[in-house]
């Protein structure tokens, strides 16, 4: 009689592959979501683009963004804002026109968000902006998008693309410029 | 190695002797019997500001209340001569706390302003530190709670609503302390002043029975206190070292 | 891969397939749903996102007026706290004045005006608009107006201040119209009377709580719902461990232990309705003994020679020997001060009870001085134009509606239904009236048997003022601002009124497009009359200022010189109270007191007050009748016990609670529950005790003698369970409340538990 | 005792073992079915709407926030002291009547612990974070707190569920191999990898030996450790009646002792309905009887200790819990648990009773029946009553702890029954070490046959 574990085994090599190839299907297909509809970047209701503003025109981020220095919240710029400039500018364009379109009916534009934080966190653009954290610390090269995409800083300090914020990220910041009670938990959740 | 060496330095951090004394700051409160009146303003003040849920008759009465703050209540004697105390009962934030040992996943741990804290999302709903808390003031989220609408408006976006499975109590509204030292360092202030913090119960007393402050300022309100001959601590037997302190009833 | 066939290939990729696309659904199903940022079309000045905006205005929850100041994010209110500046309360406000969030907020709420569309009372209502209702209600009033029948056109309010209540009595008046009532259940008729009859003075005086080093209560409830008890609670503190070396004293006299009971260092039980007895032989013992040394004091004697303490003992059942430390102590502790009211002015003496109080502050020299009573002065600005109804005129009222007079009938927050005892048959009244229409936000009983909804904002959607009343010895104003938009399609009370006027044609006499012209031309007009104590430059920077402060005061003090009246003397006297039902037949006499939490029941519908316990009982969520655990053990109850408490004119059902601090033939009922309308959180919950009072009357005043009913106790052998926070409120001996005496040294206390301790050293 | 086994022959017992695994009837299915369709319905449905509606579900309060899953819980870890406990101590002690019902004891144990550690996930508020408690660096570079008792329970019963796996999985590899060369089909494919190639030579004998004794020595300070840990979940806290340094012996003396009674009901069941008559005799239930009779005493003296301490401590706190625990709310459960584990079983210094089998099946029952009650009183006396009397308040277990409870009774059923289909259940080669040895030609081969 065979006492060897081999041929057993072998016999067992057909499920064994089935249950290899499920387990790589649901990894794959899990990874073509996050390729190809990550979602990270949705599409706004108008093609607002960062590139043309705050990179080719060079306007400051706090210029729109004016709330990021005084408030825990960043703010999107009121309607009203946008059309200061483009009763001027660019006025024939279709987006500028879409723009319009909202200003005509004082509806406001339903921007998608893109950065995140659950509601357990504290997170205050104020402190961090006060600080001299760059925009682009956190949100990227925000300059160079046409659309925003999600972005995050990985703990090596570069911008990671399509990556949502995650605790160890905030940490690391947190521990390389020794903040103030940095690590403490109440400093961020809520 | 970097790990492990963390992991060394917070652990002799926790033992070394008079940790707690190098605190930035040491909040206190301070409750005078006295003046307590029992009309439970600072209950509601505190489900305001925390949004603590409405947990609904059924519940009561299977006593699954919420309330990071109560006021109990005394009886002594018979009629005629019965006597009714309140006393309010919140987290004490001892410094040596019971229910910071037990959390298997430290949700709950002293922190550097000498609070007892509780992060919510960390928490996995064990309720040991609400059976090793003697002040029995450690409340659990039974289940996801649920505002009728329009009433979610009025919940305070500073603080985190708790989902079912978590355990919650009275953070000294920690997030008016956040505030107040972010207004300290708009100013360029090193610390917060005497006065600027004041949790939902504090401000709304009536009769002025509560005080808060930081007890490492030894003028303030809450120092002169805590250092008044009929200062207590409610089970102090128990060597909790609680942050809470009250002022003794008179009898007269 | 060696030794696959094509059909183990084929099954592999197809698995393969499957799962590549479970894997894709898998992560699609996880992500988050999108959210939006919604940006403002023109940024608004006042407030940005993620800061908090704080407004000042006024709490309009009960009576007393207290300043706050409402935090706002996002255009969303999310708290109310004391307003710091604000004299009555300086930052400090009670529950229910925190709660009024939840009015605004309220799920049970009118979104816009509604019409009765079948039977009164049968609740079906049909959504109409403004327009068709402010018509439909205009052009009625335009006839009656225009046929000089506007007296058939009756307005029931609750008790509202300042330049509302004048812009009413001033659309009244258009309308030719004398019946302009207001009425608060709660509204202490009595102690205005007594006053007036005292002092000659229509206004309340300012009790000075926070310097009184020995206060004296007769039955009222100063820390809970008598005229102002957050200014009262601050009081209370002040004068228990303020700046004073002498600690307060605090004795309170009511047959039920109130909180303020429970507060006070002494809590007697004289028997209902003689306090004012047990007064008067305070007061006799002072003169008697020598302690009073007045011109009159002659007077007195003679006058109070009836009320030796030995009489009254035996007829308030406290002993001699009490009521004369009592009177001693009142002369001895100064400065000293005496007050009346809750269930001692609800008898059918209480005007005498009342009198009888402020005959000890006379004697004991308290008028006019610091930390006893001060008379307030004439107010020199808005005169609050509070036209209290009192029961019987209600009655009257009633009466006139059974007979035709009345076409229609504003109602404006005010629950008549509710507050007032089924005796009154005041909804079968409301039956005889062609046309009701309410103003209020909620669907309490009134509205719900009108015809008419126009729902007006809640107070802190609108525009107002409020003068509280008494002042602080000086005259206070506040204005109250609205602090949101509007939540629904509701109208401002004042906007309802003046949009009327104008259908009414009577626009020239109420000139204003809204209220808040109304109310800015008002205050115009005391900052014209040069009696504003600012130095602001013009009136819009007074206005700005009164604004952000949210409140104003001006530095009027009383005349403290006063003489009273000598005829007064001589009417001194305090009759036995009257009871309706017999002692055999009801052996209880019911002691209905107003609930903390709900007030006269405008709470309940309040989710937050439902769920705080009741400072007593810790009761939630519920009625229940207290009773002295040895009238307990007499009709062998035990706490949920539920059992029927019936008077002449009606019965209620509620769950036992017993209750030590009780006298034993007396049982108590807060009122508040027993909604039948009024939302979800307070329909169906509880019973009234309003209900079964009998329609006796305090005769002076005409004000429902709410403490004269008495009842009996019939055990129904059921049981209900009475929904608690508290466990057990004995403390075994384990000191968590512990005592010492005035100079803080401990008090042992008998079975403590106590274990040396040590002193933990980091 | 070798006299009771000296009819049989190694041939006997290798056709009765491998025939209750090989030769299924109906019964067993019915008895499966029945077992695995409770665990469903009244397990995992009820825990499922647990986990959509919250442990609101249950009938935990404020300040009665543990309950019958905590209480479960320690039952279930007490189940599981004396399999692998006892197995090892009397492998150590060479008592050769162990050897016919350590399989099954063993069996006991890892089946407990199993039960235990879902009741882990039961009880707490977010099961989907638990491996939060566990020790692994992660991006939020937190760790649990080593401080916490739980985390230490944590770490023993991890450690205990891996000791007691390897411990019956090593001692059945003999088993394997033997049952692996009476078999064909899926079943030769599954014992012969279960058996990773045992022969039977010498050398293996010996290292199996050597390893087994190494095991056996490990696991009884852990058994020990274990079960005093997860009473230091209680000790530790200051909950009046809780704090007490008897606890841990206590809870061991406990666990030892209601595992012992579930030994004898399993050994009964085993020998009633898988056809063990001849291996499971009246010597096991009687040596049994006598462990079980010395354990029911130290538990009556620790329980009488216990009141002892906290009349000592002369505090309110103390009296009123005692007072609650005697005469209050559950003292009818009290008293049950008094008369289940400290009176009926002084039956048991009868021979006649120790050695009839119905009786001892019903008092091992009765003595399990007082232990989990002991256990719910632990929790359900202490807790809603501590030390401030307004806080109070009851503690009553709703219907889906109920039904979570019977659930796992069936959870447990159903694992054991799969298990007496995989595992030969009785140890068919310590069985015939304890029998003379064979005459040749009688014998089949021990294991496998030279290659």
């Amino acid at each position: 009689m065979n006492v060897s574990i081999v041929p057993s085994l072998k016999k067992l090599r057909p499920v064994a592959m089935l249950v290899i190839v499920v387990l790589l299907g649901l990894v794959l297909g899990y990874w073509a979501n996050a390729a190809f509809l990550p979602g990270t970047s949705p599409e706004q209701p108008i093609a607002f683009s960062h590139r043309i503003h705050a990179g080719e025109n060079e306007i400051p981020c706090m210029y729109c963004h004016t709330q990021a220095r005084l408030s825990p919240s960043a703010g999107v710029p009121s309607v009203s804002k946008c059309v200061g400039c483009h009763l001027e500018i660019a006025t024939e364009r279709p987006q500028i026109r879409r723009l319009m379109s909202y200003w005509d009916n004082q509806e406001p534009i339903p921007w998608v968000k893109v950065h995140d934080l659950p509601d357990f966190v504290h997170f205050t653009h104020k402190r961090h902006v006060l600080a001299e954290v760059e925009c682009q610390t956190c949100h990227g090269p925000v300059e160079t998008m046409d659309r925003i995409r999600l972005t995050s800083r990985a703990a090596d300090g570069t911008a990671q693309a399509n990556h949502p914020w995650e605790m160890g990220q905030c940490l690391s910041c947190h521990r390389e410029n020794e903040v103030e009670n940095g690590t403490d938990c109440w400093t961020c959740h809520k | 190695m970097s790990l492990f060496s963390r992991f060394m330095d917070g652990w002799r951090k926790y033992r070394k002797p008079g940790y707690y004394d190098e605190f930035d700051y040491h909040w206190t409160m301070a409750i005078d019997l006295d003046k307590c009146t029992g009309c439970q303003a600072c209950m509601t003040a505190c489900q305001a500001e925390n949004n603590i849920p409405i947990v609904g008759e059924e519940e009561l009465a299977r006593g699954r209340e919420i309330q990071w703050i109560r006021v109990e209540r005394y009886w002594e004697g018979e009629y005629p001569n019965a006597k009714l105390s309140f006393i309010p009962i919140m987290c004490q934030h001892c410094d040596s706390a019971p229910c910071e040992t037990v959390c298997p996943v430290s949700a709950t741990y002293h922190n550097q302003d000498g609070l007892n804290t509780q992060i919510y999302n960390r928490c996995i709903g064990t309720r040991s530190c609400a059976v090793y808390c003697p002040y029995e003031v450690r409340y659990f989220n039974y289940y996801d709670h649920h505002w009728d609408s329009p009433l979610e408006q009025q919940l305070n976006p500073d603080v985190t609503v708790r989902g079912k499975g978590v355990m919650e109590k009275c953070t000294f509204c920690i997030q008016r302390i956040r505030e107040a030292k972010d207004h300290a360092k708009d100013d360029g202030r090193r610390r917060v002043q005497d006065g600027e913090v004041q949790p939902a119960c504090v401000q709304t007393c009536p009769s002025k029975a509560l005080v808060f402050g930081d007890r490492k300022d030894s003028e303030n309100e809450v120092s002169v206190a805590i250092n008044d001959p009929r200062k207590y601590r409610v089970l102090d037997e128990l060597n909790t070292d609680s942050s809470v302190f009250y002022l003794k009833k008179v009898d007269a | 891969m060696p030794n696959i066939d094509r059909r183990d290939f084929l099954k592999l990729v197809g698995a393969g397939g499957v799962s590549v696309g479970a894997g894709f659904m898998l992560r699609e199903a996880n992500k988050d749903a999108t959210e939006y940022l919604i940006p403002h079309v023109v940024a608004p000045e006042d407030f940005s996102s993620g800061l908090a905006t704080w407004y000042n205005s006024v709490c309009s929850m009960c009576p007393a007026g207290c300043g706050i100041s409402v935090r706002t994010r996002e255009g969303l209110a999310k708290k109310i706290e004391g307003n710091p500046a604000h004299p009555v309360n300086q930052g400090g406000l009670c529950s229910l004045g925190q709660a009024g969030l939840q009015v605004l907020y309220n799920p049970d709420r009118l979104t816009g005006p509604l019409k009765q569309t079948s039977a009164r009372g049968s609740g079906s209502f049909e959504q109409i608009t403004w327009d068709e209702g402010l018509d439909q209600l205009g052009s009625r009033l335009d006839l009656l107006r225009a046929a000089r029948r506007g007296n058939r056109v009756a307005m029931l309010t609750q008790g509202v201040r300042g330049h509302l209540a004048q812009l009413f009595d001033n659309f009244m008046r258009q309308l030719g119209s004398q019946r302009l009532l207001h009425y608060d259940f709660n509204h202490p008729h009595t102690l205005y009377a007594a006053n007036q009859r005292f002092f000659g003075q229509d206004r309340l005086p300012y009790y000075d709580l926070h310097n009184t080093r020995m206060l004296l209560s007769f039955g009222a409830d100063y820390l809970t719902n008598w005229i102002s008890p957050v200014h009262h609670s601050l009081g209370f503190g002040e004068s228990r461990q303020g700046s004073s070396n002498e600690r307060g004293r605090f004795i309170q006299i009511e047959p039920r232990m109130s909180a303020s009971g429970a507060a006070a260092d002494e809590w007697l039980a004289a028997k209902p309705g003689t306090e004012g007895i047990l007064a008067l032989a305070l007061a006799n013992h002072i003169v008697s003994e020598g302690n009073y040394a007045g011109a009159d004091r002659a007077d007195w004697a003679v006058a109070l020679t009836d009320y030796t303490p030995a009489k009254a003992a035996e007829q308030t059942g406290i002993p001699q020997s009490t009521i004369t430390r009592l009177a001693d102590s009142f002369i001895d502790i100064q400065p000293s001060l005496a007050i009346g009211g809750g269930a001692a002015a609800n008898h059918s003496n209480g005007v005498d009870t009342l009198m009888a109080v402020n005959v000890l502050n006379y004697l004991a020299g308290n008028i006019g001085q610091e930390g006893g009573l001060l008379l307030n002065p004439e107010p020199t600005s808005v005169v609050s134009q509070q036209q209290q109804a009192s029961y019987s005129t209600l009655l009257e009222f009633a009466e006139a509606a059974r007979q035709g007079e009345i076409d229609v009938l504003i109602l404006n927050g005010s629950n008549p239904v509710f507050t007032l005892p089924q005796a009154s048959e005041f909804r079968e009244a409301l039956a005889s009236i062609p046309l009701v229409v309410s103003l209020s936000s909620f669907l309490d009983e009134t509205t719900a048997m009108a015809d008419l909804i126009l729902p007006s904002h809640t107070y802190l959607e609108s525009w107002g003022d409020d003068f509280p009343e008494p002042g602080m010895g000086f005259p206070v104003g506040a204005v109250s601002q609205p602090v949101v938009s509007p939540l629904y399609n509701t109208r401002a009370t004042g906007d309802i009124i003046l949009a009327l006027a104008r259908q009414m044609n009577v626009g020239t006499a109420l000139p204003w497009e809204n209220m808040e012209e109304c109310i800015k031309d008002g205050w115009r007009q005391i900052y014209e009359r040069g009696d504003a104590q600012t130095l602001a430059q013009g009136f819009d920077s007074f206005w700005t200022s009164v604004l952000r402060a949210g409140v104003w005061g001006e530095t009027a003090a009383g005349d403290s010189e006063f003489t009273l009246d000598r005829s007064v003397i001589s009417n001194i006297g305090v009759q036995a109270p009257e009871f309706s039902g017999s002692e055999e037949d009801f052996p209880f006499i019911l002691h209905p007191y107003l609930s903390p939490n709900f007030y006269d029941g405008r709470g309940a519908n309040l989710p937050w007050m439902q769920e705080r316990p009741d400072p007593m009982t810790s009761v939630v969520y519920g009625s229940w009748v207290e009773m002295n655990p040895s009238t307990a053990k007499e009709l062998d109850l035990i706490e949920g016990d539920l059992v029927d408490i019936q008077s002449l004119h009606g019965t209620v059902r509620a769950p036992v609670y017993l209750y030590p601090a009780i006298m034993p033939n007396v049982v108590a009922m807060p009122i508040g529950q027993g909604h039948q309308e009024f939302g979800r959180y307070a329909k169906d919950r509880g019973v009234n005790p309003i209900e079964i009072l009998s329609p006796e009357i305090e005769p002076i005043t005409g004000q429902l003698a709410s403490s004269a009913t008495r009842v009996n106790i019939v055990p129904t052998g059921r049981r209900s369970k009475l929904v608690k926070t508290s466990g057990t409120s004995r403390d075994l001996g384990r000191e968590i409340v512990q005592f010492a005496d005035v100079n803080g040294v401990e008090l042992s206390s008998a079975g403590s538990n106590s274990i040396p301790i040590t002193e933990v050293t980091a | 005792m070798v006299a009771e086994t000296n009819n049989l022959g190694y041939t006997d017992i290798h056709e009765d073992v491998v025939r209750s695994i090989v030769k299924t009837g109906p019964k067993y299915y019915i008895a499966l079915a029945t077992a695995g369709g409770t665990t469903l319905l009244c397990f995992f449905f009820p825990w499922f709407y647990q986990l959509y509606y919250g442990i609101g579900a249950a009938g935990m309060n404020h300040p009665g926030v543990w309950g019958t899953y905590l209480a479960s819980f320690i039952f279930w870890i007490g189940l599981s002291h004396s399999g692998t406990l006892l197995s090892c101590v009397l492998h150590l002690t060479n008592s050769s009547w162990r050897k016919a019902m350590y399989r099954s004891a063993e069996a006991m144990t890892l089946f407990s612990l199993v039960v235990a550690a879902t009741y882990v996930m039961v009880h707490v508020g977010r099961p989907w974070f638990i491996h939060w408690a566990l020790p692994y660096p992660n991006q939020m570079e937190l760790w649990p707190n080593f401080r916490s008792p739980l985390m230490f329970d944590v770490m023993a019963i991890t450690t205990y569920i891996t000791g007691s796996t390897i411990f019956i999985y090593m001692g059945s590899i003999p088993d394997f191999a033997a049952v692996r060369d009476r078999t064909s089909g899926w079943r030769n494919t599954m014992y012969t990898l279960l058996s990773l190639g045992w022969r039977g030579t010498d050398k293996e004998w010996h290292r199996l030996h050597w390893a087994y004794t190494f095991l056996a020595v490990l696991i009884i300070p852990l058994a020990v450790s274990v079960h005093s840990i997860v009473s230091w979940d209680f000790a530790m806290s200051i909950v009046p009646a809780l704090h007490q340094t008897i606890f841990a012996p206590y809870f061991v003396v406990g666990a030892i002792y209601s595992g012992t009674a579930g030994i004898v009901t399993v050994m009964f069941v085993l020998r009633k309905y898988m056809g063990f008559e001849r291996y499971i005799t009246k010597l096991h239930f009687d040596n049994l009887g006598k462990l079980l009779l010395v354990l029911s005493l130290l538990w009556t003296y620790i329980n009488a200790v216990e009141l002892f301490t906290s009349w000592y401590s002369g505090t309110s706190e103390e009296y009123e819990a005692v007072g609650f625990k005697l005469f209050g709310f559950y003292a009818p459960l009290y008293w049950e648990m008094i008369l289940f584990c400290a009176v009926a079983p002084l039956l048991m210094f009868s021979t006649r009773f120790r050695t009839s089998f119905m009786p001892m099946l019903i008092l091992s029952i009765v003595i399990n029946i007082g232990m989990y009650t002991e256990r719910f009183l632990i929790i359900a006396t202490s807790l809603p009553r501590q030390y401030l009397p307004d806080a109070w308040g009851v503690y009553v277990p709703s219907a889906v702890e109920v039904s979570i409870m019977v659930g796992s009774f069936a959870l447990f059923t159903t694992l054991f029954l799969v298990f007496v289909k995989i595992f030969p259940s009785v140890s068919m080669y310590e069985v015939k070490e304890t029998m003379a040895t064979p005459k040749l030609g009688s014998v089949a081969p021990a294991s496998g046959s030279p290659a």
